[in-house]
C-alpha cells in the first residue's frame, strides 16, 4: 500500500482539518465528534440538510457543504458509516428552528446510524426527516439484497435539496424535492481497478489485467458482472443501457448527464465517456441540457466511472442553476 | 464450571472479547473484504478497545446489565457501519434483559442472548440463512435453549451457544448472502464466510471462555 | 493497460469533443486543428491568452478557458508538444487586436513549437508575447539539464494573467504579471505510482512497492531522488524544505498554497498533504492566505501530488481574486 | 553504387524511412519511456505516416529539395514535441541546401548533411556529448566530409554517414544528458540509448538503403 498518509487511523482527522483550512471562508470543521459545518451555521429560520457517510468518496460529502447545498457533512471512517453521535452533533449544529433534512445513502450502516441520530434529535426537539437515496441500478433485485445503493446521484440530490433549502422552502417540501430527484436519477458505474482501504492495507478486490467489473458499488462491492475489457464506448452502451431500461424517456425530454469518476481515472478518459454518452441519448431523443463530469462520488483511488442520468423538468432545472457555494461545486456566487 | 455468572465474569467477558477481536482484526478484515467492504475488523477492534477504556467508569458495585449496558451505548458511538447499530442493540436488548440482577443463571441467560438476537433482527431483519450475524446468533440461541431444557448451568450454555455460533459461522459458507453488502455479489458470495457471523462467534466463544475461567 | 477508451489513436480528439459538448456554456472546441476556445472568443480589445502542451495534465489547460482565464487552450498528443499550427489557428482565434500571450511550460518541445507558431502568427500580423514557466524546484542544476520544468504553478500563472487581461491590462502588462507571478511560484512534487501513456500501452517508469520519486516531472520524468515510502508529513517536509530554500520567506509575508494532484491520488491524501503544508508554513512565520487543492495539473492516472507556494502581494491576491469562470476554477459568477 | 542521388532517390528514402519508423515504434517509444516521456516512436511514426500520404502532392518532376520540404513542413506540422520542430528545421535546412537541383553529388549531399546539423544545433542547442540526435547527426557528417575528401560517390557517402550514426547513438549509452528530458535523470540515464539518436540512425540508414536501392 503506497498512500500520501501519516497513522491509517489518522487519515480522517488529518483529512478534515486540512479540508476545513484550506476551505475556511466556506466551513470550519469539529473534530470531537467529527463533522464539516458551514461557517454561518446555524441560519435561523432555513431547512437544515446534513448528508453523511464512510470517507473514501470525496468530494462526497464534505465538498459539497456550504451556500446552496448541504449545511453538514459527517464523515465516518473510511468506508465505514458515522456513528449516531457526531450525526446528532451536525443536525444540532445546522438546527436553524426550521428542521433538518438528512440524505441518507441506502447501505445499512448508514441507514440504522441515521435512524439512531434522527430518534436521538428528535428527542431533543428537532425535527429531523430523512430521504433514502438509490439510484444504483446496478442492483437488479432488491427483494434479495441490501436494496439499491445510494451512489453518485446523491449529489444531484444534495445539490437541488440544497437550493430548495436556500431560497425557503419548508422542511416538507425540501425532503419532497430531494424524494423527488432520487425518484428521477439513476446511475450505474463500472470499475476497471479497486482500491486500498488504509486500514486493510490491501485491495478491495482484484481483477484480472483484462477484466473490469460492470455495476460496482462505491466500496468495491462487486456488481452485475466482471467481463473482459471493451471499448469505451461499448461500455458506456452498457451502463446507459441499464439505466434507460429501468427508467424509459420520451422523445424530447430533458436531462441532465452527469460523469462521475471513482477517483483514480483521468479527465481525458471522463470526457470520453461523456461524448458517447451523449450520442447516445441524443440517439434516443433525450436532450441533455446540463451536464457534470468530474470526481464527484469517488472509491478512493479506484479507476471507472460512473453515469447518472437525471429526468430534469423546469422545476428541476431551475435548482439546479441556483447559486452554489461549495469547495467542489461552485456557481453563481 | 459454574451454574451461574455475574459482573466479574462479564467483565471478563469484555476483556477477553477485546482481546480476541484485537488478534483476528486482520481475520475479520480479510473476510469482509472478499465479499464487503474490508472494515469489519477494523470497526469491531476499534469499538471494543473503546469499549475496554470505558470499563473503568463502572462503579464496583455494577451488576451484569450495567457492564452489557456500557458496552452497547460505547458500540453504538464507536463502531459505525452496520455491525455497530447491530452489536449495539443487541447488548441494549441483553441488558435489558439481564436488568439490575447481580447474577443471571441459564435460564437468564437464554433470555438475555434471545434479546440480543431479537434485537439484532429487528434493526437488520435480516433471517436466517441470510448469510448475515444472525446465522451466528440463531443456533446459538437454540443450543441455549437446549442447554436449558437439559438443565444446564450458565458455563455449559454459554460453551453449546459459542459451538453452535462457530457452527453456524461456518456454515454461512456456502449461501448466497440477502442482507448486508455481501447481497450484491449473488452467486459471487458463496465460498466466503460471513465476517459478522464469525465476529458473533468469536464473541460468544469469548463469553464461554470467560465463564470457564470465572469459574 | 486498463483505460476508459477506444482507439489510444483518438483519445484526444474524443475527450476535447466531450469536453466540448459538456461545457458548451464556456468553449467551444476546433477539432482540426485540434484547440478550445473561448466560446465568445475573440473579445475585441482585450488581449488573448493562450496555453497548450501534451495532454494528459487535465485539466490544464482546456478546463481553464473561459471568463478572466485563458482564451485557448491548445492540446497535443498525450504528452507531447501540439504542433505549431494549431497553436497558430487558435491565436488567430482569440485575438482580439490588444495582441496574445502565449504562456509556454519549459519542455524544449512546447517552446520550440510556440516558438514557431509565434513567428508564424507574427508574420500574419499578431503581435505575440511569449511566457515560459519554469516553477519545478526539482530541477537543481538548470546549466546541465534543459531548465527547470514548468508544473503546476502554471495554473497559477494563468489565473493571475488571465485576470489581468479580463480587467484590460495590455499586452506588455499582461506578459509582465505572468513572468512576475512565474518568478514567485516554486513547486515540487512526489509520485507514488507511474502511469500508462495510451500509445505505449506501458507504465511509464517503475518504482518498487516501497519507492517513491522525489521531484518528479509531469510526464513522468523522473525527479531528485527515489527513496523509500514515508509518512505524508516527512514527504511534505521534504517537498516544501526545497520549495522555501529556494525561494525564502520572511516572516509575516503571505503565501497561495497549492496542493496539486498528479491524477489517481484521492482527496484525503491532498488535504492531508495541505494540513502539513499549512502547519509548516505557519511554523515558518508565512501567512497562508490563499488555498487551492485539487486535481489541476495531472499525469494521467498517475498517485502522487506537487505543493507549489506562490508569494503573494496585494496585487497578486486581487488578481487571483477576480472573477473566473472555466470548467474546472470558478468563482465570483 | 551510383555518385549521385536525384528525386527518385529522396523518395524511396522517404518510404522506407516511414516503413522502418513503422517498425521500430515500439523500440523508439521504449527507449524514450526509460530516459523520457515514452512517445518518440510514435511521434516519429505518425509524422513519416503523414509524409507518406502527403508525397502524392509532389509534381512528376519534383527535385530532391521538393521532396526534402515537404518532409519539412508535415513533421513540422504532425509530429509535435522535441523531434518535430527539430527534424522539421534539418529537413527544412537540407532541402535550401540542396536548392533546385535535380541531382546531389557527394559535396552537395555533405552540404546538406551539414546544413541538417546545424539546423538542429540553432533550434536545440545541443551540443556533441549531451546525449541528443546530435551525436548521431555530427559523426555522420564528419564521416560524410572524410567520404568527400577520399573522393566516394553520393552511395558510399550516405553508408559513411548511417554507419557513424548508428555507431553515435550506441555511443550515447554511456552518457549523462544535458539536453532534452533526460536530462532530468542526472547519472541515471547511463545505460541508456538516446531515442533521437537511434531515431536519427534509422533515418540516414534509410537514406543509405534508398540510395543502393536506386542506384
Ligand atoms: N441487515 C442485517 N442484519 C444482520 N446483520 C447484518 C445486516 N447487514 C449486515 N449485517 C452484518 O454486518 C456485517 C458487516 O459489518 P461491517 O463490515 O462492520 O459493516 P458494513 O457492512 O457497514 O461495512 C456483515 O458481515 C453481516 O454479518
Ligand atoms: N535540445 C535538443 N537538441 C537536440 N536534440 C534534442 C534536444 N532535446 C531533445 N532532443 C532529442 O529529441 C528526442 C526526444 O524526442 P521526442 O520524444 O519525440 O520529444 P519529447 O522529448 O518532447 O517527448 C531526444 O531523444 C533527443 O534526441
Ligand atoms: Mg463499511
Ligand atoms: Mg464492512
Ligand atoms: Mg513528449
Ligand atoms: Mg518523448
Amino acid at each position: 500500500m503506497k498512500k500520501l498518509i501519516n497513522d491509517p487511523k489518522n487519515v480522517v482527522v488529518e483529512a478534515v482539518s486540512g479540508f476545513a483550512q484550506a476551505h475556511s471562508d466556506i466551513v470550519r470543521a469539529e473534530l470531537d465528534p467529527v463533522f464539516v459545518v458551514r461557517a454561518d451555521a446555524p441560519r435561523p429560520g432555513k431547512v437544515g440538510i446534513v448528508s453523511g457517510g464512510g470517507s473514501g468518496h470525496e468530494p462526497l460529502h464534505a465538498g459539497f457543504v456550504g451556500f446552496g447545498m448541504l449545511d453538514a457533512a459527517v464523515p465516518g471512517p473510511v468506508f465505514t458509516s458515522p456513528t449516531p453521535d457526531p450525526i446528532v452533533a451536525a443536525t444540532k449544529a445546522v438546527d436553524g428552528g426550521a428542521g433538518v433534512l438528512h440524505i441518507v445513502k441506502n447501505y445499512t450502516g448508514d441507514v440504522l446510524n441515521f435512524e439512531t441520530a434522527a430518534d436521538l434529535a428528535g428527542a431533543e426537539g428537532i425535527e429531523v426527516v430523512s430521504v433514502i437515496v438509490d439510484d444504483d441500478v446496478a442492483v437488479k433485485d432488491s427483494l434479495y439484497t441490501a436494496g439499491r445503493r445510494g451512489v453518485a446521484g446523491t449529489v444531484l440530490v444534495e445539490k437541488i435539496a440544497g437550493a430548495a433549502a436556500e431560497r425557503g422552502d419548508n422542511l416538507a417540501a425540501v425532503a419532497a424535492v430531494a424524494a423527488t430527484v432520487n425518484s428521477r436519477v439513476r446511475t450505474m458505474g463500472v470499475a476497471l481497478t479497486p482500491c486500498v482501504v488504509p486500514h486493510a492495507g490491501e485491495p478491495s478486490f482484484t481483477l484480472a489485467d483484462d477484466e473490469i467489473e460492470i455495476g460496482i458499488g462505491i466500496h468495491g462491492e462487486p456488481g452485475r458482472e466482471r467481463i473482459k475489457l471493451e471499448p469505451a464506448d461499448a461500455i458506456v452502451d452498457r451502463l446507459l443501457g441499464a439505466i434507460l431500461e429501468d427508467m424509459p424517456f420520451a422523445a424530447g425530454e430533458e436531462a441532465l448527464l452527469l460523469v462521475n469518476g471513482m477517483g483514480g481515472t483521468p479527465q481525458v478518459e471522463l470526457y470520453i465517456v461523456y461524448r458517447r454518452a451523449a450520442e447516445l441519448l441524443a440517439e434516443r431523443g433525450v436532450r441533455v441540457t446540463r451536464s457534470l463530469v468530474g470526481n464527484f462520488t469517488t472509491s478512493l483511488e479506484m479507476q471507472g466511472a460512473s453515469i447518472s442520468v437525471l429526468k430534469l423538468d423546469a422545476e428541476l432545472t431551475t435548482l439546479w442553476d441556483a447559486p452554489v457555494q461549495t469547495a467542489a461545486l461552485r456557481w453563481g456566487r | 464450571m459454574s451454574g451461574t455468572v455475574d459482573a466479574a465474569w462479564a467483565r471478563n467477558w469484555i476483556t477477553s472479547a477485546a482481546e480476541v477481536l484485537a488478534e483476528h482484526r486482520v481475520e475479520l478484515i480479510n473476510l469482509d473484504r472478499e465479499i464487503g467492504d474490508g472494515d469489519h475488523g477494523e470497526n469491531m477492534d476499534r469499538g471494543f478497545q473503546a469499549v475496554l477504556e470505558r470499563m473503568g467508569e463502572l462503579p464496583a458495585d455494577a451488576t451484569p446489565g450495567d457492564v452489557l449496558k456500557i458496552v452497547a451505548t460505547t458500540l453504538i458511538s464507536t463502531v459505525g457501519g452496520a455491525a455497530g447499530p447491530l452489536y449495539g442493540t443487541a447488548f441494549l436488548k441483553a441488558a435489558l434483559s439481564a436488568g439490575a440482577a447481580p447474577e443471571l443463571d441459564a435460564p437468564a441467560l437464554l433470555a438475555a442472548l434471545t434479546a440480543a438476537r431479537d434485537g439484532i433482527v429487528l434493526r437488520g431483519k435480516a433471517e436466517l440463512g441470510d448469510k448475515t450475524m444472525i446465522d451466528a446468533w440463531t443456533p446459538a440461541v437454540d443450543a441455549a435453549a437446549a442447554a436449558v431444557a437439559a438443565g444446564s448451568g450458565a458455563s455449559e450454555l454459554l460453551d453449546a451457544a459459542a459451538g453452535a455460533a462457530e457452527a453456524g459461522a461456518v456454515a454461512t459458507e456456502p449461501l448466497v448472502a440477502r442482507k448486508g453488502r455481501a447481497s450484491y455479489l449473488g452467486e459471487r458470495a458463496v465460498g466466503h464466510r460471513d465476517p459478522g457471523a464469525q465476529s458473533s462467534a468469536l464473541l460468544l466463544r469469548a463469553a464461554a471462555t470467560a465463564a470457564g475461567a470465572s469459574s
